[in-house]
């Protein structure tokens, strides 16, 4: 009766035959047929996952669990090829469907005259596949695989233009830093591996990881349950990886230089799918962490830290794709403090919105460049909103959510993370302070970016800039954003005067109830208070930025003289990657350079094979002297072998009288 | 001393066959040469030797004293002990083979032994002939070479090719008769011919392999070194070829060699294609076995005649002595039948073997010289060929006739 | 009659003899003259089995290695001629490059 | 003492000193010569052991065709007397004990072996000609394509290139 259930690797299955068919074909064909190939992979995709869904809701949302087949079986080790749907699948896998849908009919504008074009949606399709394949996973194995896959083509969209030496750079370093987070991760999955014998999330004979770490029946439990014991080294290795991830501190770095991708790229990988993973991940081992109270304030403390740290770094960066990735970087900080304070249902919540919202602002920013012929530098935009009305309008909406102005989208997920922080005990305020100075940051350099960017008079030559409207095929997506964006936090609209709050309702099933089910009305009180208090914020930081780049234009060159060495450090980004670069790429360089290469390489390798090589030659050297060429000499080593074969045939032991046998 | 006698008779009677043959042969051979030059004198219309003796008769005799007390000078750089082996070589081997050769069916009986006409009764007599034979090349190769002259060098080494490649026809040459008799030994050869008796002459193997029998022919010639194949003694371009250095005994013992293997060889060659010791004439007519009767008298008696009308008081008295021994043998054999058909054998073969010599005479006296390369390809591209050919059809025919006897 | 075991040891005097041939001689021609040497005294030793085994497959063995030293001679020599030939000697020892 | 072995001593005595002679012989010709005395002799031996036909084949193939050929050879290229260089050490000292000791297990393993002879009886040419018609009828087409083979080796080393 479920066929979309039964069948769910379909879902995955499509874009990976259009990465496939465009690839291998596309180069010959024209742009239409290798779009249509690439939208209808994923739009195919997309229909099939919400009828998937439908059945979902249809079977009273039962989880949802099909083995297809054994991919790995060594040894005791056996990982298939699972997929499983639950709430969370639902959201992610229709987040994932269709904001990459609305993405690709936005690329076939945005791209419609770049070089390698069936290359581009190739590596698109690609991406949706291991993504979906990532939300799917129904085994920790798996999962790695779209983890990994993800990261390959995160790698091969930033390095599109590989032609620019800043953007295969950015595509290494964007490389060589997960690495580092996805080698925390699969040191994470052994451990797991070896103390619970088994990959998976459930099985049917609850054997899987959560279930056991649900019951408690697996080995080793009595050494666990401690702060410092399995769970928690598990934990902080899985969030390693997926700090690397989501660019999170201290691997961050490489998310604003991701920006060198194609904008399209930045809105669906590095703003609306692939970075939100981390997050994915750790809400999906909530079980896990739920036994690690360490865990959780580790990845609570790093989140609050990335979201100051990377708003902080967002106020005075001035290419307006770096702006909004240090907010992505900030956003999901947030969505990790939410996680990290065990409010899964507000991350995961949050972690749509902004997708919905950051893919637009993306993507509105796209429009904007392409408005500009290339140009990325806010200084030198101004006044645009007369011309490219609706990119401002959807622009504003966006930003408006981004802010958390009430009724827009991002106000309910922020509010709802932000409740939960103040909630939580104990230092929940602390955490919330600084949550709600980052609100405040966030609301500026929002505005102080739309202003920079729409208002004001042109800071550029307009007759050698024709600014234009983007075609609708990149408007369109925009506006459905828009839309999105607008009401997609109503699912929590009744919490306000007290209704359920039908998203985390939702997860509930995947999540638990969730915290302080105790206080009722007291909790419903408080939030009323916060969520006030948040719009109050947000409100503030948007008058600022009202003040200082509408009122008195020149007010901020002031400022930037008074605090130069808070304004150098920022625009520096606080130096971070010239301390990485001091830290460890140099030292790492030296290393391979007068270690790896000088001493291993050319001593040891070399050494042992020219050694070798010369080994043999010497004794060819000396063996050579017997092939003198004087026959006579083969005539001694002649009768020498006889004397040998015969003494043997004769003298064998088992052989016997081999000569007197005639009878 | 009687019993010594007795105890080892086999051996003394071998031993005096030996000798006996010997003589007959060496005799023989002296008296080829006074017969080859008479022929060929008579077929170039001159007298040839006629001073010593009767009609030259004694002319070898002189020859043989002449080799005999004549210098013998060894040249300087030979290779001695070769220079000497090399014509005693050649010598032993061509009168060894004559060993093999059965002179005739029946056997003598004297005091009681059977006496074979015949040294060594091999059952592999063909192939141990041919196996002398093939040694036969040693003595010219070796005296060629060792008497360290470029003449005597050429001489040999050409003869060595030669012979050795003729010595493969030859050999192809009899397998077929071979083949028709199943067997190696000569007498076997001669009776398996006598199957057919009553035809004659038409049984004999002359007829199913004419091919074999040419092919034998000139392939003997050429390994008896005879003219037309004579290269190795080509006094044209060689000097006298091998022998060039040798003088007086060693040569005549290198000249007796060649005039014994023409013997072997003609007798070979009656034996193997002619029939051997068979009357060219079907038993059933008896009467001829008074042929060599009716063949020795009339000789004898015009030999006689001849005599008295000879020029030398000497004639006048040998010769006609002589006829009258000729023809009162060939009375005898008439007054005593068992000599007769002892004879018949005997003669036959003998009579076939003396008109294969004067055939060889023939030869010389007609046919000029062949070219080294002619001689060759002839021998490689032709004669060999051809006698292979042969040895397949008879396999052929023999396979269609199904197994012999 | 003669013991079949006087044979073998006739031929091995005679192989040994051959191998020291083989080994002392610098002639060419008599190195592979030594090999015919042990050829036959191979041959003597099949001859001398079949005769004390009361078959005939030695002997035809025998034949087998006659044919097969013929080839071998034909072939050798003319490899003797040539060798000759191109380096003015028929010394092995003078013979002990493989090209001129 | 039996005629045979009479016979057969002289033989083997005669066998011995040739094969010797063809080591002590300077000269290649005479070194051949000596070999044929071997080959006659052992094809006496052979006539001994009543195997006549292989004593024929032996003076026919080896003396009138083989030994032909290498005293045609040694004549062609006149070779002369063999000069004794020294150039392998191996051969001139590991030399002789390395054959003594050859001949040496040699006779162990004749010694050791016990077989049982038989009088000597005429294998003769229609039984050897039946084994090798039938029983090693492809042996002999095989050494036939050998000799066919070795015919053509000789010729393309015989001729000049022009």
């Amino acid at each position: 009766m479920a066929f979309a259930l039964d069948y769910l690797w379909i879902i995955p299955l499509l874009p990976l035959l259009g990465s496939g068919i465009n690839g291998l074909f596309g180069k010959k064909w024209p742009n239409s047929i290798v779009s249509f190939v690439a939208l209808g992979s994923t739009g195919l995709s997309f229909l099939f996952a919400l009828e998937a869904v439908r059945e979902f809701f249809a079977n009273g949302q039962q989880l949802v669990h099909r083995h297809y087949f054994n991919w790995i079986s060594a040894g005791s080790f056996t990982a298939g090829f699972d997929l499983q749907m639950d709430q969370l699948t639902v959201v992610m896998v229709l987040v994932v469907t269709g904001v990459g849908f609305l993405i690709h009919i936005y690329s076939t504008g945005y791209m419609a005259h770049e070089g390698g074009y069936y290359r581009f949606f190739s590596y698109l399709n690609l991406f949706m596949f291991f993504m979906l394949i990532l939300v799917l996973a129904a085994n920790y194995a798996l999962l790695f695989v779209g983890w990994e896959g993800v990261g390959l083509c995160s790698y091969l969209l930033i390095g599109f233009y590989f032609l620019r030496k800043s953007a295969s750079d950015a595509g290494n370093k964007a490389f060589i830093v997960n690495r580092i987070g996805d080698f925390g991760f699969m040191l994470g999955m052994f451990l797991l591996f070896r103390t619970f014998g088994t990959l998976s999330f459930h099985t049917t004979d609850l054997k899987g990881i959560f279930d056991l770490a649900v019951s408690g029946q697996w080995a080793g439990v009595h050494e666990s349950w401690g702060q410092f014991g399995t769970f928690t080294i598990a934990c902080l290795l899985l969030f390693m990886g997926a700090t690397g991830k989501s660019a999170q501190l201290p691997l961050y770095v490489w998310l604003p230089d991701a920006m060198e991708g194609p904008t399209p790229v930045s809105a669906l990988i590095h703003a609306a799918t692939m970075v939100t993973a981390g997050v994915y991940v750790v809400a999906r081992s909530h079980v896990l962490f739920a036994h690690s109270e360490t865990a959780m304030v580790v990845v609570a403390v790093v989140g609050c830290a990335t979201a100051l740290f990377a708003a902080t770094i967002g106020l005075v960066q001035t290419d307006i794709k770096k702006v909004l990735a240090y907010s992505t970087v900030s956003q999901l900080g947030y969505m990790f403090l939410a996680c990290g304070v065990g409010a899964y249902t507000a991350g995961i919540f949050h972690l749509m919105t902004h997708a919905f919202f950051k893919a637009l602002l993306f993507l509105a920013a796209g429009s904007v460049i392409h408005a500009m012929g290339g140009e990325q530098d806010m200084l030198k935009m101004g006044g645009l909103g007369g011309k490219i009305k609706k990119t401002y309008a959807t622009m504003l909406m966006a930003t408006l959510a981004i802010a958390g102005i009430w009724p827009f989208a991002g106000f309910f997920s922020k509010d709802s993370i932000l409740f939960h922080t103040f909630q939580k005990e104990p230092g929940g305020q602390i955490l919330y302070g600084v949550g709600l100075f980052t609100a405040l940051l966030t609301s500026f350099y929002m505005f102080r970016l739309v202003f920079l960017t729409f208002t004001g008079k042109p800071r550029f030559d307009e007759h050698h800039v024709h600014v234009h409207e983007s075609p609708n095929s990149m408007v369109v997506p925009l506006m459905i954003l828009a839309l999105l964006s607008l009401v997609g936090g109503w699912f929590a609209f009744p919490a306000l005067w007290g209704g359920p709050d039908y998203f985390s309702a939702f997860l509930q099933p995947v999540f638990g109830a969730p915290e302080a089910a105790g206080a009722e009305a007291a909790a419903h009180n408080m939030e009323l208070i916060l969520s006030g208090v948040a719009l109050v914020t947000a409100l503030i930081g948007l008058a600022i930025a009202w003040w200082l780049y509408i009122s008195r234009p020149d007010k901020p060159k002031q400022l930037a003289q008074s605090m130069q060495p808070a304004y150098k450090t920022l625009l520096n980004k606080y130096y971070v990657d010239e301390l990485y670069d001091a830290v460890v790429v140099k030292p790492l360089m030296w290393l391979s350079t007068n270690v790896f290469w000088k001493i291993v390489d050319v001593g040891g390798i070399d050494g042992t094979v020219n050694g070798i090589a010369s080994g043999a030659r010497s004794i060819g050297d000396t063996v050579r002297h017997a092939q003198s060429g004087n026959t006579r000499s083969y005539a001694v080593w002649v009768v020498i072998g006889a004397l040998i074969i015969i003494a043997v045939v004769l003298f064998w032991p088992s052989s016997g009288p081999a000569v007197g046998m005639v009878r | 001393m009687t019993s010594f006698l007795q105890a080892n008779a086999t051996l003394i009677i071998t031993l005096i066959k030996i000798a006996l043959i010997l003589f007959i042969v060496l005799t023989v051979n002296a008296y080829l040469t006074w017969f080859e030059r008479k022929v060929v004198a008579h077929m170039q219309s001159r007298w040839g030797p006629h001073r010593v003796g009767p009609h030259g008769l004694l002319q070898p005799a002189a020859d043989g004293l002449k080799f005999l007390l004549k210098e013998d000078p060894t040249p300087a750089g030979v290779d001695r002990p070769t220079y000497f082996l090399a014509p005693l070589m050649a010598l032993a081997l061509s009168l060894t083979s004559i060993a093999i050769i059965p002179f005739g069916p029946q056997s003598l009986h004297v005091f009681g032994y059977e006496i074979k006409l015949q040294i060594a009764d091999l059952n592999i007599g063909l192939l141990a002939l041919f196996a002398i034979t093939a040694l036969g090349v040693y003595g010219v190769a070796l005296a060629g070479w060792s008497s360290n002259s470029k003449y005597p060098l050429l001489g040999g080494l050409r003869s060595s090719a030669q012979m050795v490649s003729y010595e493969l026809a030859l050999t192809m040459s009899v397998v077929g008769v071979l083949l028709m008799a199943g067997s190696f030994d000569l007498r076997k050869i001669i009776d398996q011919q006598a199957a057919h008796a009553q035809w004659g002459i038409f049984g004999w193997n002359l007829w199913p392999q004419v091919l074999g029998f040419v092919c034998f022919a000139i392939a003997a010639v050429a390994e008896t070194n005879r003219v037309p194949f004579d290269l190795p003694e080509a006094e044209s371009e060689l000097v006298a070829g091998f022998h060039t250095e040798y003088a007086s005994f060693k040569f005549a013992m290198f000249f007796i060699a060649e005039y014994t293997s023409m013997i072997t060889v003609s007798a070979l060659c009656t034996i193997m294609f002619f029939g051997g010791w068979l009357s060219p004439f079907p038993v059933s007519w008896t009467f001829t076995h008074y042929l060599p009767s009716v063949i020795l008298i009339p000789f004898g008696l015009w030999v006689i005649w001849d005599g008295i009308r000879y020029e030398t008081i000497w004639g006048r008295i040998v010769l006609p002595g002589i006829g009258t021994v000729i023809a009162a043998i060939g009375a005898a054999l008439i007054v005593f039948p068992a000599a007769n058909e002892f004879i018949q054998g005997p003669f036959w073969l003998l009579g076939k073997i003396l008109f294969f010599l004067f055939v060889y005479v023939w030869l010389r006296g007609t046919l000029p010289r062949f070219r080294y390369d002619q001689l060759m390809s002839f021998g490689w591209k032709l004669l060999l060929p051809v006698s292979i050919a042969n040895v397949i059809i008879t396999a052929f025919i023999l396979l269609l006739r199904g197994p012999a006897k | 009659m003669v013991p079949t075991n006087y044979y073998l040891l006739l031929s091995a005097i005679l192989f040994g003899l051959g191998v020291i041939a083989f080994v002392f001689k610098r002639n060419i021609i008599t190195i592979f003259m030594s090999i015919e040497l042990m050829l036959n005294a191979v041959n003597l030793a099949f001859v001398a089995f079949s005769q004390a085994r009361g078959q005939t497959d030695g002997q035809v063995f025998v034949l087998f290695v006659i044919v097969v030293a013929a080839a071998e001679a034909a072939v050798g020599l003319g490899i003797v001629i040539l060798t000759a030939r191109n380096r003015q000697s028929l010394n092995v020892e003078k013979v002990d490059l493989l090209k001129l | 003492m039996t005629p045979q072995l009479i016979i057969f001593f002289v033989l083997a005595a005669i066998a011995v000193l040739g094969a010797a002679s063809l080591i002590f012989q300077r000269h290649p010709i005479h070194s051949a010569l000596s070999l044929i005395v071997v080959m006659v002799a052992l094809a006496g031996l052979y006539l001994l052991m009543g195997a006549d036909f292989v004593a024929a084949v032996q003076i026919i193939v080896y003396g009138g065709a083989i030994m032909v050929l290498f005293i045609f050879v040694i004549m062609l290229l006149n070779a002369g007397i063999e000069e004794r260089t020294n150039a392998s050490q191996m051969a001139r000292f590991a030399g002789i004990p390395l054959t003594v000791a050859l001949l040496g297990i040699l006779a162990v393993a004749i010694f050791r072996s016990q077989i049982a002879s038989q009088p000597a009886q005429l294998a003769d040419t229609h039984k050897i000609s039946l084994m090798l018609f039938r029983e090693f009828v492809y042996p002999f087409e095989l050494t036939s394509f050998l000799i066919l083979v070795a015919i053509l080796g000789a010729l393309v080393l015989a001729q000049r290139e022009s």
